[in-house]
């Protein structure tokens, strides 16, 4: 297995991310006509219906959507941890299981889950002894990434010694050291106060651009979040969950923290927010 | 089930052929239960090389509980063993291949017994009693009495109970089974007498009498090695006769060869006397060499057991018994000394 | 790790008997000895014949132990050798069925019925076939030691083995783990608290197996002890009990190892950390 | 994942019956005797059992009775002892709780023939001599897994259990009991085997009836087909338990059910 | 027991809370140098040092912090769910644990906790069927408080099948449900989106106003939240834990949304952000 080099410490924050997102190259993930219904009969519940966007090479896509609309449960068949119920996900090709074995993923799922057997570091190592890493590389990753989040001095703690956000960031470091070729993450911030929050979107994008080819799905319940971070934000209905609206926001990268104030991003915001509340009404 | 070919049997033990020492021949003897003073004369003639002398090579495989030793022998764990006369020829109709080839109790160690304050004189005084069984309702001694008494199978009721007389003295039962060769040491290790504090019926007086443990050899190991078996019963006819010549000698034996600790020392002392009454006595008190087969008694208890539903059907007994390897080994014995 | 109180540990909804835990453990033995003195006066008091092997007094039993000291002592340690033994070979026996049934769920529909059978058969009828088939008396043994220890465990293996949340599965696959690594890293961990509960369960019983062991000729061990003692009546009523008490304590003591292994091996398991607030 | 789902109940037939297949052509064309050199007379052939059983099948419903009513009246009530144990020392401190649980370690491993001996000194029933065995060797197991499984409850739910201040019989029903579910049907598989060992060891020792006493006088017999026949009828039972088991726990906690694959 | 009407449905949302909060009769908690500390020797994690500060009757206090600043721990040492290692908390007289035991807070806590052996509906009762409320009864309050936070047609399906927002807010309408007099909560809208979000905070300000004697205790991460909902808001430092301002929110009550827009709303929003941000430089 080729390793994508995910994170060069050295490399320049501000290096331009724009470019590598060319369309000309075609979509790196195809979602056509998704729809997933859970449990059969009488008791169905349908989770996802008709769902369809693409996801270019190298971007970041966000999700955003009312709670249950059915983010998880997206995330989960693109990831080929579930089956769809109809529809085609496709990756160049590949279906999401191939992908899965090949290892290309990344995921930081809603829950942390963390082993209470394992020290926070040995968490942060566990798919790095997966795939066979040297026990030397890994413990370096490790300690970088939990360096990254912030948990340096956690290292030799257990799970259950941790608050909530902590072990949060925990499942963050993990995903990252992993160092996938598509990287999802289902609410990764949300237990995060703002300024924690903060750092990590900043830490997050820095590991994106100083890498071209990894494609990011994110979700998230915040709109600024949402589209401070993405190429593409994917604006989903309620049960059952479909595709409202996919906006591209071509805002410059790198973004800082203050593209907030500018004027596209707030005009930006402002749509989606329309669109959001315009649903509810 | 029982197939056997008498050919090879008789073939093979040719009673004329003079039997010479053997050139330490391994033999495995499977005992049937743990090692304790019942087993005096094995022992005896293990622990003082009297098999040695015969030139076989003994080990004695402990029994136990946990140990079927028909089973052992029947798989071939066992070349020879001691075992109960109606349990080998029930193993025989079951595919086993036994041979009985020497009478190791000479007269029935069955004695019936019901404290002084309980009227038991005869059988007919069973009537209404409650009873233990040795052997789940498989006592033939009891259902000879009851039989030649008159007295139904429902009217005693049999209980199991533990393998101390203390039950009858708890007053679990009225009347117990005693086995000779172990409870009479234990009444008296109680501080009681048999005489002053029992009632007893002998099954042996009260003409019940049936066989009891023998020598059984394995009829592949036996038409294998007939000298081998011999050399051994020889061995161990010599050592009955020690018994009998030296009974506190013998005892020494039994205390070296019995775990430590269990059965005393005096309690030896009278299972050994006791053994040896049924070593060397016939059912009506007369003497009898060591190990000799009375056929007529096997044949009459092989009937009761038929009548008894001890046994499903009639094994044969000519090719059951065989006395060669016995008439072999006493001019071997005498040799010994 | 054993310091570290878990949050809610402190479970202030369950009411505590107003004493230190150590004295806790005395206060229970005391409160057994008390009522086995009671009871053993109340016997001796009837007239019922053999009162010392119905229920002896406590210092009875200690002065019968104290006068077959040698005896009882050289009978235990043969009787807590095949018992460690047997534990060991049937443990790793057990766990070796369990994980092997927990493969699939046809493996387990198609083999734990005939665990369960297995475990009925009696001793006296498994003996001459395992002598024949392993010939050789000491495997034999072992075997029939490790035999009763056998069921729990692989039982306890099965379910633990499917104890870990879906949820952790899933993130074990998104990393592809193959079945070994998931078997490895998550099912085994998570697996943990029962199968320490199966050897827990299956510690004493080891005990029992090698007295099952005494029973098969050898004339050694405690289980002979018992057995022979009973045999040999109510003079021996006393030995029966020491014997009895000093299987109960080697029995305790199995348990108790099992427990400070499991506190090596599990620190982070909720119950474990439980017991330490 | 879960693409192929075969219904359980056809699973819990067919498995079981493939390998019994399996097994009894192999035994029945003596592979295993010619390759150990048993005996027939050992280890008899499965249609000299089934043959056997056919052939006794009154006696061997007889002795079913025998030994079940008093077993499943040992087995409830030995459960029943071992879960209110489990449920009172909850009201100890953590550590004296499990010393209690040592202590029926030590109950466990007294050995049965000698409990059965002790037990009979006392008690002159069979019934009651089975039910008293059953119950003093089935309980320890019962209060080991029962007593680990109320500890398996997480301490945040304990937590959340407390700031209710839910009494502790309450935490013991609404958490603790549930979260011992997965130990519990752990246990009562267990447990099953244990309650017909103990039966029949009291019936081989003393009660002279039952499962016990037909294989004592089989044994003693030397008649091995029907020896086994009656322990296939004793572990045919087992396997029934078994069975009704899982049925109960499939249907009635389907969450503790969840885990699995 | 007595069991406070937490929610009557026909009250009035306009009804005026400010006179209720009046300071003159004392603090209903006084919080004084509280610390905790985590382990012993070595291995001592010092979660919270020496925090102070009041609780008015009727109340709502919002504690705002960066992550593992202990707000959580906090949480705990006053619900009696943990001792305190040094400090005193302080209910009238009377101590957290006989507060607990008095049945007087409703928490929820940052994870769900709910239990796999009830349905939704069931889980929402527990509390209720421990206290000895009717069946009937529970059930009504159930239902309601299902419906208010938009599950009603999940009552019947189990925690597993259930997204993790819905879970939250089943967590949520277990509280409610419980009518208590202290209500704790820690990140209890962490996991919706933006517009559930702003629903809950809504229904939470309603009930909370309906019954005057209701004090609360909330535990965020979003400022906005914190001013919007909030009498007082206690800013608490990084590890170890110490109360850095109680800032005093004079918004007039009832609030709805647009307050957000008012000039005191943006004041107080950015007093604190600055605060927050002065900390980590
Ligand atoms: N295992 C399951 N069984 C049945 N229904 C399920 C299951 N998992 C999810 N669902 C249903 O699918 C729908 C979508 O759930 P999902 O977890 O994807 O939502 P979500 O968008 O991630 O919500 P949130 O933002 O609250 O996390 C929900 O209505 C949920 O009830
Ligand atoms: N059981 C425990 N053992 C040891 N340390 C603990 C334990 N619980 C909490 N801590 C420590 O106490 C500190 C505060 O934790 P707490 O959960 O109160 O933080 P928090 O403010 O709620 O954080 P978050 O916003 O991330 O939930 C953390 O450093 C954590 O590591
Ligand atoms: C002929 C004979 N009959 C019965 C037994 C069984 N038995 C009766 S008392 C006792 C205890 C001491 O040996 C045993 C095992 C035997 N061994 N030999
Ligand atoms: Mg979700
Ligand atoms: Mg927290």
């Amino acid at each position: 297995m080729d390793e994508p080099m995910l994170m060069q410490p050295e490399a320049e924050i501000s290096a331009t991310r724009v470019e590598s997102a060319e369309p000309a190259s075609g979509p790196v993930v195809s979602i056509t006509g998704v729809g997933k219904i859970f449990g059969t009969g009488e008791k169905a519940v349908s989770a996802l219906e008709d769902v369809s966007f693409d996801v270019q090479p190298g971007s970041f896509v966000a999700l955003l959507g009312p709670s249950g609309c059915g983010k998880s449960t997206l995330m989960r068949l693109m990831a080929g941890l579930q089956p769809v119920t109809s529809g085609s996900i496709d990756f160049e090709g590949r279906s999401p299981e191939q992908m899965r074995k090949a290892r290309e993923f990344g995921i930081v799922f809603q829950q942390p889950i963390l082993f209470d057997w394992r020290t926070v570091q040995k968490n942060v190592e566990l798919p790095l002894e997966l795939i066979g890493v040297s026990k030397a590389e890994a413990r370096a990753r490790a300690d970088e990434m939990l360096s990254l989040v912030g948990l340096q001095d956690f290292a030799t703690k257990r799970p259950w010694q941790l608050s909530g956000g902590m072990q949060q960031r925990v499942a963050i470091a993990r995903a990252l050291a992993f160092r996938p070729r598509f990287l999802m993450m289902d609410e990764p911030f949300g237990a995060l106060d703002m300024m924690t929050r903060e750092r990590m979107q900043v830490e997050l994008l820095r590991i994106w651009d100083s890498k071209p080819d990894i494609t990011v799905t994110f979700i998230t319940h915040s709109i600024s979040e949402a589209v401070l971070l993405a190429d593409r934000v994917v604006v989903m209905s309620a049960r059952p969950g479909r595709v409202m609206k996919v906006i591209d926001v071509d805002l410059e990268r790198p973004r800082f923290d203050d593209i907030r104030q500018s004027k596209e991003f707030v005009d930006i915001e402002g749509e989606i927010r329309e669109l959001i509340y315009s649903q509810e009404n | 089930a029982c197939g056997s070919d008498d050919e090879s049997a008789s073939a093979v033990s040719d009673p004329s052929a003079p039997l010479e020492k053997c050139d330490g021949t391994k033999i495995k003897f499977q005992l049937s239960f743990f090692p304790n003073a019942q087993y005096v004369a094995l022992m005896v003639a293990q622990n003082r090389g009297f098999f040695e002398e015969a030139g076989v090579d003994v080990e004695l495989v402990d029994g136990g509980p946990n140990i079927s030793a028909p089973a052992q022998m029947g798989q071939g764990l066992a070349d020879l063993g001691l075992l109960q006369f109606d349990e080998t020829q029930n193993a025989n109709l079951s595919g086993a291949d036994f041979v009985w080839i020497g009478q190791y109790y000479q007269k029935s160690p069955v004695l019936f017994a019901a404290m002084k304050d309980t009227p038991f004189a005869d059988g007919a005084d069973l009537k209404g009693l409650t009873t233990n069984t040795n052997s789940g309702d498989l006592d033939p001694e009891l259902h000879a009495l009851m039989e030649q008494a008159g007295v139904a199978e429902d009217e005693v009721e049999i209980v199991p109970a533990s393998p101390s007389v203390s039950d009858l003295i708890n007053g679990t039962v009225d009347m117990y089974q005693l086995q000779r060769f172990f409870h009479v040491a234990e009444i008296e290790s109680l501080g009681m007498s048999l005489e002053e504090d029992f009632n007893t019926i002998d099954a042996n007086e009260a003409g019940v009498a049936l066989p009891a443990h023998g020598v059984v050899a394995n009829r592949e190991f036996l038409d294998a090695n007939p000298d081998a078996v011999g050399c051994f019963l020889a061995g161990l006819i010599k050592g009955v006769n020690t018994v009998l010549a030296d009974p506190e000698g013998a005892v020494a034996d039994v205390d070296a060869m019995s775990m430590e600790g269990l059965a005393t020392h005096e309690q030896n002392i009278v299972n050994v006397q006791e053994t040896i009454k049924l070593m060397s006595e016939r059912p009506d008190g007369s003497p009898v060499d060591p190990l000799v087969i009375d056929e007529e008694w096997l044949a009459d208890g092989q009937e009761q057991s038929l009548e008894f539903g001890i046994l499903p059907e009639a094994p044969d007994l000519d090719t059951f018994v065989d006395p060669a390897p016995l008439a072999r080994a006493e001019k071997l014995a005498e040799t010994l000394g | 790790m054993a310091t570290v109180p878990a949050p809610g540990i402190v479970p202030s909804g369950v009411r505590r008997l107003p004493f230190q835990s150590s004295y806790g453990l005395l206060g229970v033995i005391v409160a057994i000895l008390a009522v086995w003195y009671v009871g053993a006066f109340l016997v001796h008091l009837s007239d019922e014949p053999f009162p010392d092997a119905k229920l002896p007094y406590p210092h009875f039993v200690v002065q019968e132990f104290v006068d077959n000291l040698d005896m009882v002592m050289s009978a235990a340690r043969v009787t807590l050798t095949m018992a460690v033994l047997g534990f060991l070979a049937g443990a790793v026996i057990a766990i070796g069925i369990g994980v092997f049934i927990s493969q699939s769920s046809w493996l387990e529909a198609a083999f734990m019925p005939y665990l369960l059978m297995a475990q009925m058969i009696p001793v006296i009828a498994l003996v001459p076939v395992m002598q024949t088939v392993f010939r050789n008396p000491t495997l034999t043994r072992l075997l029939i030691a490790g035999f009763v220890t056998i069921l729990p465990v692989a039982v306890s293996t099965v379910r633990g083995l499917k104890a870990a949340p879906p949820e952790a599965r899933e993130l074990m696959e998104s990393y592809d783990a193959s079945r070994l690594q998931t078997l490895r890293h998550l099912l085994s961990p998570s697996a943990l608290p029962l199968v320490f509960t199966g050897l827990r369960i299956a510690a004493p019983l080891s005990v029992l197996g090698s007295v099952l062991v005494d029973l098969t000729g050898g004339q050694q061990g405690l289980g002979y002890l018992v057995l022979a003692a009973q045999v040999y009546g109510p003079n021996f009523a006393g030995l029966v009990w020491v014997a009895m008490v000093v299987l109960a304590v080697l029995g305790a003591l199995m348990a108790q190892a099992v427990s400070i292994t499991e506190r090596l091996v599990a620190p982070w398991d909720v119950a474990v950390r439980g017991e330490v607030a | 994942m879960g693409a192929f789902r075969m219904r359980p109940k056809v699973q819990a037939v067919l498995a079981p019956a493939v390998v019994a297949v399996l097994v009894i052509a192999v035994w029945q064309l003596k592979v295993v005797h010619h390759l150990f050199d048993l005996k027939e007379f050992a280890v008899p052939l499965p249609f000299d059992v089934a043959e056997a059983m056919w052939t006794n099948r009154d006696t061997l419903l007889q002795r079913a009775k025998e030994s079940l009513v008093p077993g499943v009246l040992g087995f409830a009530l030995g459960e029943a002892i071992g879960l209110a144990i489990a449920g009172a020392i909850m009201a100890l401190p953590g550590r004296t709780a499990r010393q209690v649980t040592v202590m029926g370690a030590a109950v466990q491993s007294l050995p049965a023939i000698a409990l059965v001996a002790l037990v009979a000194l006392w008690v002159d029933s069979a019934t009651v001599l089975k039910i008293t065995v059953v119950a003093i060797m089935v309980a320890p197991s019962m209060l080991i897994y029962m007593y680990r499984g109320f500890t398996s409850a997480k301490s945040e739910a304990l937590e959340l259990m407390s700031s209710y201040n839910a009494s502790g019989l309450q935490v013991l029903r609404g958490l603790r009991l549930p979260s011992a579910v997965p130990h519990l049907f752990t246990q009562v598989k267990y447990a099953t085997v244990i309650m017909l060992v103990a039966v029949i060891l009291s019936e081989i020792m003393r009660t002279g009836d039952g499962f016990g006493f037909e294989i004592e006088h089989a044994l003693g017999r030397f008649d091995t087909a029907e020896a086994w026949a009656a322990v296939f009828a004793l572990a045919l039972v087992g396997v029934l338990v078994y069975a009704l088991a899982s049925v109960v726990e499939r249907v009635f906690f389907p969450w503790a059910a969840r885990h699995k694959p």
